[in-house]
């Protein structure tokens, strides 16, 4: 399986996607540079976290301009897998290929720690892994994940089974407690805390192992499928 | 040369705990007579064109693409003429 | 000189006439000096570049005296003082490049930015080197917290931090603050930073190679900051806080950018000498660089980039914008470095050449607007060895009796005060601001003893902390300089390490004061005795004196940046309780020592008397018996006992562990005073019963006294009985609860 | 009742990296006219209190206080009177 870990100037989570996926699954993985317009040979891609652009305007703002994010676009259309966390999530819900919005934590503060996240949805090409209702343990580390919906986007989410991830005790004021959440298809999957800062015990949590190991199951799936037909 | 100002403000509809925490700031400086604090990003964009209508056209476009996210944030502005230095 | 630069600035003649450099903080001597130097009178730009070369900050021309005593070699030093940053082998060809560096009067001017670009100028120093910047630690010194403007100053000093580091990537993992009226007005911003470098890859800022071209990247230059490096050598008054042309402003994002441009040139291999453009930015980059290869630079000023219109040579010169390296390479191999800079959205502009005649040259609007001899910026500043004095403080403490105080009853009390108290409070409230895991490879976070990063692809890690008691210092500068170093140390072998090097940052008042001058001597030779004794020279570090308010100088804080090698990732080892039924070992011995104690400060409002003593070849035993038992398998947990004694390290590793203590210990001492004394090399362990044995065995034959004193209880509680009567008996959670709050509380 | 419109923006000596990056990214998108961008904040304030002379000097002190950091920030705001209601 092939990942494409995205790369923004001014990301700096890159290398720790990076070091999940090698360490996690050992498959293939390429950075790949903000101005890349093919993603064709990626299967999965993950828009890792950072200060895109310095965060500067509003995080992930000035990085959904990128020239890539077009090819991204048209990835997420051909229902390839897409995680973004973190700055990674922002972008993705500036280009509007997730819903709602991320704003300031409510005590305007930047925040990092270890969190307790339930799976709410584990249904996702990312959680399958994972038992509906688990309790998981992911570090957040942000200044603005605060998830914004209205009322009417809220009911939709909750209707489509969009909302993957709560927080167990909301670190931001996220709307309904919301850590992560899907497009409508599933195939796009964004989130505030660092999966990939879970992988190892000696980095205090290796709860999110899981997600990289379930999107592999998921790809070989579907892969087993094309080959038999 | 014209200049833009634009002003970029949270939507009513979402809390801004910012202008929460100043308020509550103020009021604890005995600022008491402060009964509400909203805050919004204010930007001044410089434009060498002197073509007023087609600005107006532009800067509604840079606001909707980029400068406001208009999701969560309402946006206006203005366009004044600035002297050549 | 062309009319434009002529009709802004006092001529040659106005400059000596009215002596109009004494407003650069030059001296009629040094004035003459430069003159003689010249062969004539200096112009302004002139003038400017001799007055930042001179200043404190940039030619140590007051502690270069004291710097002498410390050692600098060892078997692992791979590069020592005088490049950006000491260098110490790890094996397998890798090594650890590592500096500390403080931005005190910046951060009282402006506590945001001061602090932001603190962590700016210290990642650049390393980066410069070759290395990969892996993480960030800050020791900070406030007032008193309950003070409104600390209250400012903290707030903002902290998320300047971690608006810089956070955003640029690189993790911080630990750090130190006090709170003590002494710091009030003029706080302590100290950062260091430590990187990965391989041996081969190792820069320095030489500019060699006549006619080789000289490159400048990062932002335009603006009119900030000029007149920081002298600005930083003065008393913080009134007037500085007018002079706010020294306030820089941070870019994280565009050092990000130069960060990875750089690294990635210096991987390529045409890089021959690299340096940033730290305090008194162009002028102090481009003199030393020409220093180090005995060479000179030509330096074209038109082709600066400037962020302003009408900008003078002088205010290029001294400008200290940030985010800004200074790089040669050779002719042939520039369209190459512009090819990697253009990828990350920067230009590198050429800006002059190296030179064969030792003079660093400006031109500028086609005219030579200062011509100065290299070795007179960087060399030739006179070396003044400041008249010492005992002080009269140091003699009169001599006879306080800190055993004399009423005996303190109320134990449970008292430990719940001690604990509320910000300096000994969880900091929880600072680090959680701070991003401590980004890069993935943080092993040991802040809320332990030192912090250990990983280093990829090995079984090794790398432990660090930053250390400084000022009160103990003040009470002793020598024995202070000891403890500083040995508390480092203590916390390095805590975590499983072992003690490499160390940097430090010499926070002092105005050596213009024999008293303080004195300090600055005894602290170093306290620094020297213990570096020598433990094997850790001294390879790099930063000076910052004048640190003086209303009141007078700040406490005497030479904070010490350490770093260890952990062999291998089983032997990392925090602090916290593990398992109910361990057995909780104390290793040292408990003095009646009081003095500059927590427990003084809180409960009995004075810092008197002297300092714990410390016995550096019992605290080498110490570490040989922590770290030989930690290597062999045999502990579960260990602590340094520092601030607030036996009592709060109990107290430390219970809330932690989320687990209890039942502790009995029998002793000559009063009960407060045994609870509470802060005497040195004494480390409290936890381990399993099957394994104490061993334990107190190493311990033995290291010579190290070592007692059982209790075990670690499931139920949440710490009960101790001192000569069988019961001192502390009370939830863990009540103690937490003070401990964790405090910061929080004050800071609403 | 009053409503205080605070204005700070960054002086003009001093960097503002964010201006200048989003200009940056306003060029990239072919805003090409857009020769500056600085970018401060704009805050609304609403008071309880119809004198006007006296909001003058309140308003201006919370600036120097709270609103605007002085050292890097320049402030000006407008008093308007709204309607009860
Ligand atoms: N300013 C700071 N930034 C980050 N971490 C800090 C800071 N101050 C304290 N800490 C962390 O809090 C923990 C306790 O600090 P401290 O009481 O100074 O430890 P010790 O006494 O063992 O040196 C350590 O892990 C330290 O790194
Ligand atoms: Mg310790």
């Amino acid at each position: 399986m092939n990942f494409g870990v995205l790369v923004f100037p001014g990301s700096n989570c890159d290398i720790d996607m990076f070091k999940a996926v090698r360490d996690v699954l050992g498959e293939n993985v390429e950075y790949v540079w903000h101005t890349e317009t093919d993603l064709s040979k990626f299967d999965c891609i993950l828009v890792p976290g950072g200060f895109s652009y310095g965060d500067y305007l509003r995080c992930g703002a000035i990085a959904r301009f990128a020239n890539v994010m077009e090819a991204l676009q048209k990835a997420a259309a051909e229902g390839k897998y897409i995680l973004g966390v973190c700055n990674g999530f922002q972008v993705l819900t500036e280009s509007h290929l997730l819903p709602g919005a991320l704003l300031r934590n409510n005590n305007l503060k930047f925040n990092c720690y270890q969190t307790v996240l339930t799976v709410e949805n584990n249904e996702t090409p990312f959680t399958t892994e994972y038992a509906k209702g688990q309790e998981i343990t992911i570090p957040i580390a942000h200044g603005e994940g605060s998830f914004y919906v209205n009322d009417e986007q809220l009911a939709e989410l909750e209707a489509n089974k969009q909302i993957i991830f709560r927080y167990k005790n909301n670190p931001n004021g996220s709307v309904s407690d919301i850590a992560g959440v899907s497009n409508k298809a599933g195939n796009v999957v964004g989130m505030m805390p660092h999966p990939e800062r879970a992988v190892k015990d000696i980095l205090g949590s290796a709860d999110g192992a899981a997600m990289f190991k379930s999107v592999l199951n998921a790809w070989r799936e579907q892969h087993e499928q094309k080959v038999s037909r | 040369m014209l200049k833009a100002t634009v002003y970029v403000t949270i939507k009513e509809s979402v809390l801004d705990p910012q202008g929460k925490t100043v308020q509550g700031a103020l009021q604890k400086m005995q600022f008491n007579e402060v009964s509400s604090v909203r805050i919004g990003k204010y930007l001044e964009l410089e434009l060498d064109t002197n073509d007023r209508a087609a600005a107006e056209v532009r800067v509604k476009e840079m606001c909707e693409k980029l400068l406001a996210n208009t999701v969560v944030e309402d946006y206006r502005f203005e366009l004044t003429v600035v002297e050549e230095g | 000189m062309s009319k434009k630069l002529a009709a802004k600035e006092p001529t040659v003649e106005q400059i000596r006439d009215q002596k109009l450099y004494k407003q650069m903080a030059m001296t009629d001597e040094e004035y003459a000096l430069v003159c003689k130097f010249l062969g004539r009178n200096p112009n302004y730009t002139e003038v400017g570049v001799f007055s930042v070369m001179w200043s404190e900050h940039c030619s140590y021309k007051n502690s270069k005296p004291i710097l002498k005593r410390f050692p600098i070699d060892g078997p692992k030093v791979l590069v020592g003082p005088g490049e950006g940053a000491g260098i110490v082998d790890i094996g397998d060809g890798q090594a650890v490049a590592f500096k500390i560096e403080s931005h005190n009067h910046p951060s009282a001017v402006e506590p945001f930015q001061g602090a932001a670009t603190g962590v700016g100028g210290i990642l650049r120093d390393i980066f410069s080197m070759g290395a990969r910047p892996i993480a960030v630690l800050n020791s900070l010194r406030f007032g008193r917290l309950e003070n409104d403007r600390v209250k400012y100053l903290f707030e903002h000093v902290v998320s300047g931090i971690a608006g810089y580091g956070n955003c640029i990537g690189v993790p911080t993992v630990g750090g130190e603050v006090m709170f003590d009226e002494s710091y009030e007005g003029n706080p302590l911003v100290n950062a260091m930073c430590v990187g990965l470098i391989n041996h081969d890859e190792i820069m320095r800022g030489v500019a060699s190679g006549i006619g080789n071209p000289v490159f400048y990247v990062g932002p335009e230059t603006g009119r900030d900051g000029i007149h920081g490096a002298t600005f930083a050598s003065e008393d913080l008054t009134e007037e500085s806080e007018a002079k706010r042309s020294a306030v820089q402003v941070g870019d994280p994002f565009m050092e990000k950018l130069v960060m990875e441009a750089c690294l990635e040139l210096i991987k390529s291999g045409i890089v021959i000498g690299i340096q940033d453009m730290g305090a008194a930015g162009l002028t102090c980059s481009s003199s030393e660089m020409a220093s180090k290869a005995g060479n000179g630079m030509e330096l074209h000023l038109d082709r600066v980039p400037q962020r302003e219109d009408g900008m003078t040579a002088y205010e290029m010169m001294l400008s200290e914008s940030q985010e800004r390296m200074l790089f040669v390479v050779e002719p042939d191999k520039e369209e190459q470095a512009k090819a990697i800079f253009e990828k990350w959205g920067l230009h590198c502009i050429n800006v002059g050449n190296v030179t064969d005649d030792g003079r660093l040259k400006l031109i500028h609007h086609g005219e030579v607007v200062g011509d100065m001899p290299v070795t007179a910026l960087v060399d030739e500043c006179p070396v003044y060895n400041k008249p010492s004095a005992v002080p009269a403080y140091y003699t009169a403490n001599a006879s306080v009796d800190t055993n004399a105080y009423a005996e303190v009853t109320d134990l449970n009390n008292a430990l719940i005060k001690v604990l509320s108290s910000p300096t000994v409070a969880s900091k929880e409230w600072i680090y959680n601001q701070y991003d401590y895991m980004v890069r993935t490879a943080t092993a040991v976070p802040p809320g332990s003893d030192a912090a250990v990063v990983l280093v990829d692809g090995t079984r090794k890690a790398i432990a660090m902390t930053t250390d400084c008691n000022g009160r103990y210092v003040y009470l002793d500068p020598e024995v202070g300089g000891r403890i500083a170093v040995s508390e480092a140390a203590r916390n390095i072998v805590c975590s499983g390490g072992e003690p490499l090097a160390i940097t430090d940052n010499l926070n002092f008042g105005s050596p213009e004061k024999p008293e303080i001058f004195w300090q600055l001597e005894k602290s170093a030779d306290g620094i020297s005795e213990a570096c020598r004794v433990f094997g850790t020279p001294v390879t790099g570090g930063n000076v910052s004196l004048y640190n003086e308010n209303a009141k007078g100088a700040i406490y005497p804080t030479p904070v010490i940046g350490m770093v260890g090698l952990v062999a291998d990732i089983d032997h990392i080892t925090t602090q916290q309780f593990k398992t109910a039924g361990d057995q909780i070992i104390l290793l040292g011995e408990t003095k009646a020592e009081l003095g500059g104690s927590e427990f003084q400060y809180v409960i009995h409002g004075v810092t008197e008397g002297r300092p714990p003593q410390i016995d550096l070849a019992v605290e080498k035993a110490l570490h040989a018996t922590v770290l030989d038992s930690i290597r062999a398998g045999n502990v579960k947990s260990a602590h340094d006992l520092s601030e607030g004694g036996l009592a709060v390290a109990l107290a430390e590793s219970s809330i932690s562990g989320r687990l209890g203590a039942k502790v009995t210990i029998d002793s000559a001492l009063r009960t407060d005073i045994a609870l509470f004394s802060e005497s040195q090399s004494r480390v409290l362990l936890s381990a399993s019963p099957a394994n104490v044995e061993a334990i107190l065995a190493t311990a033995k034959a290291n010579g190290i006294a070592a007692t059982v004193i209790g075990e670690v209880t499931a139920e949440a509680n710490i009960q101790v009985t001192v000569n069988g009567t019961t001192a502390i008996d009370t939830s863990v959670a009540a103690l937490e609860t003070a401990w964790r709050e405090a910061i929080p509380c004050l800071m609403q």
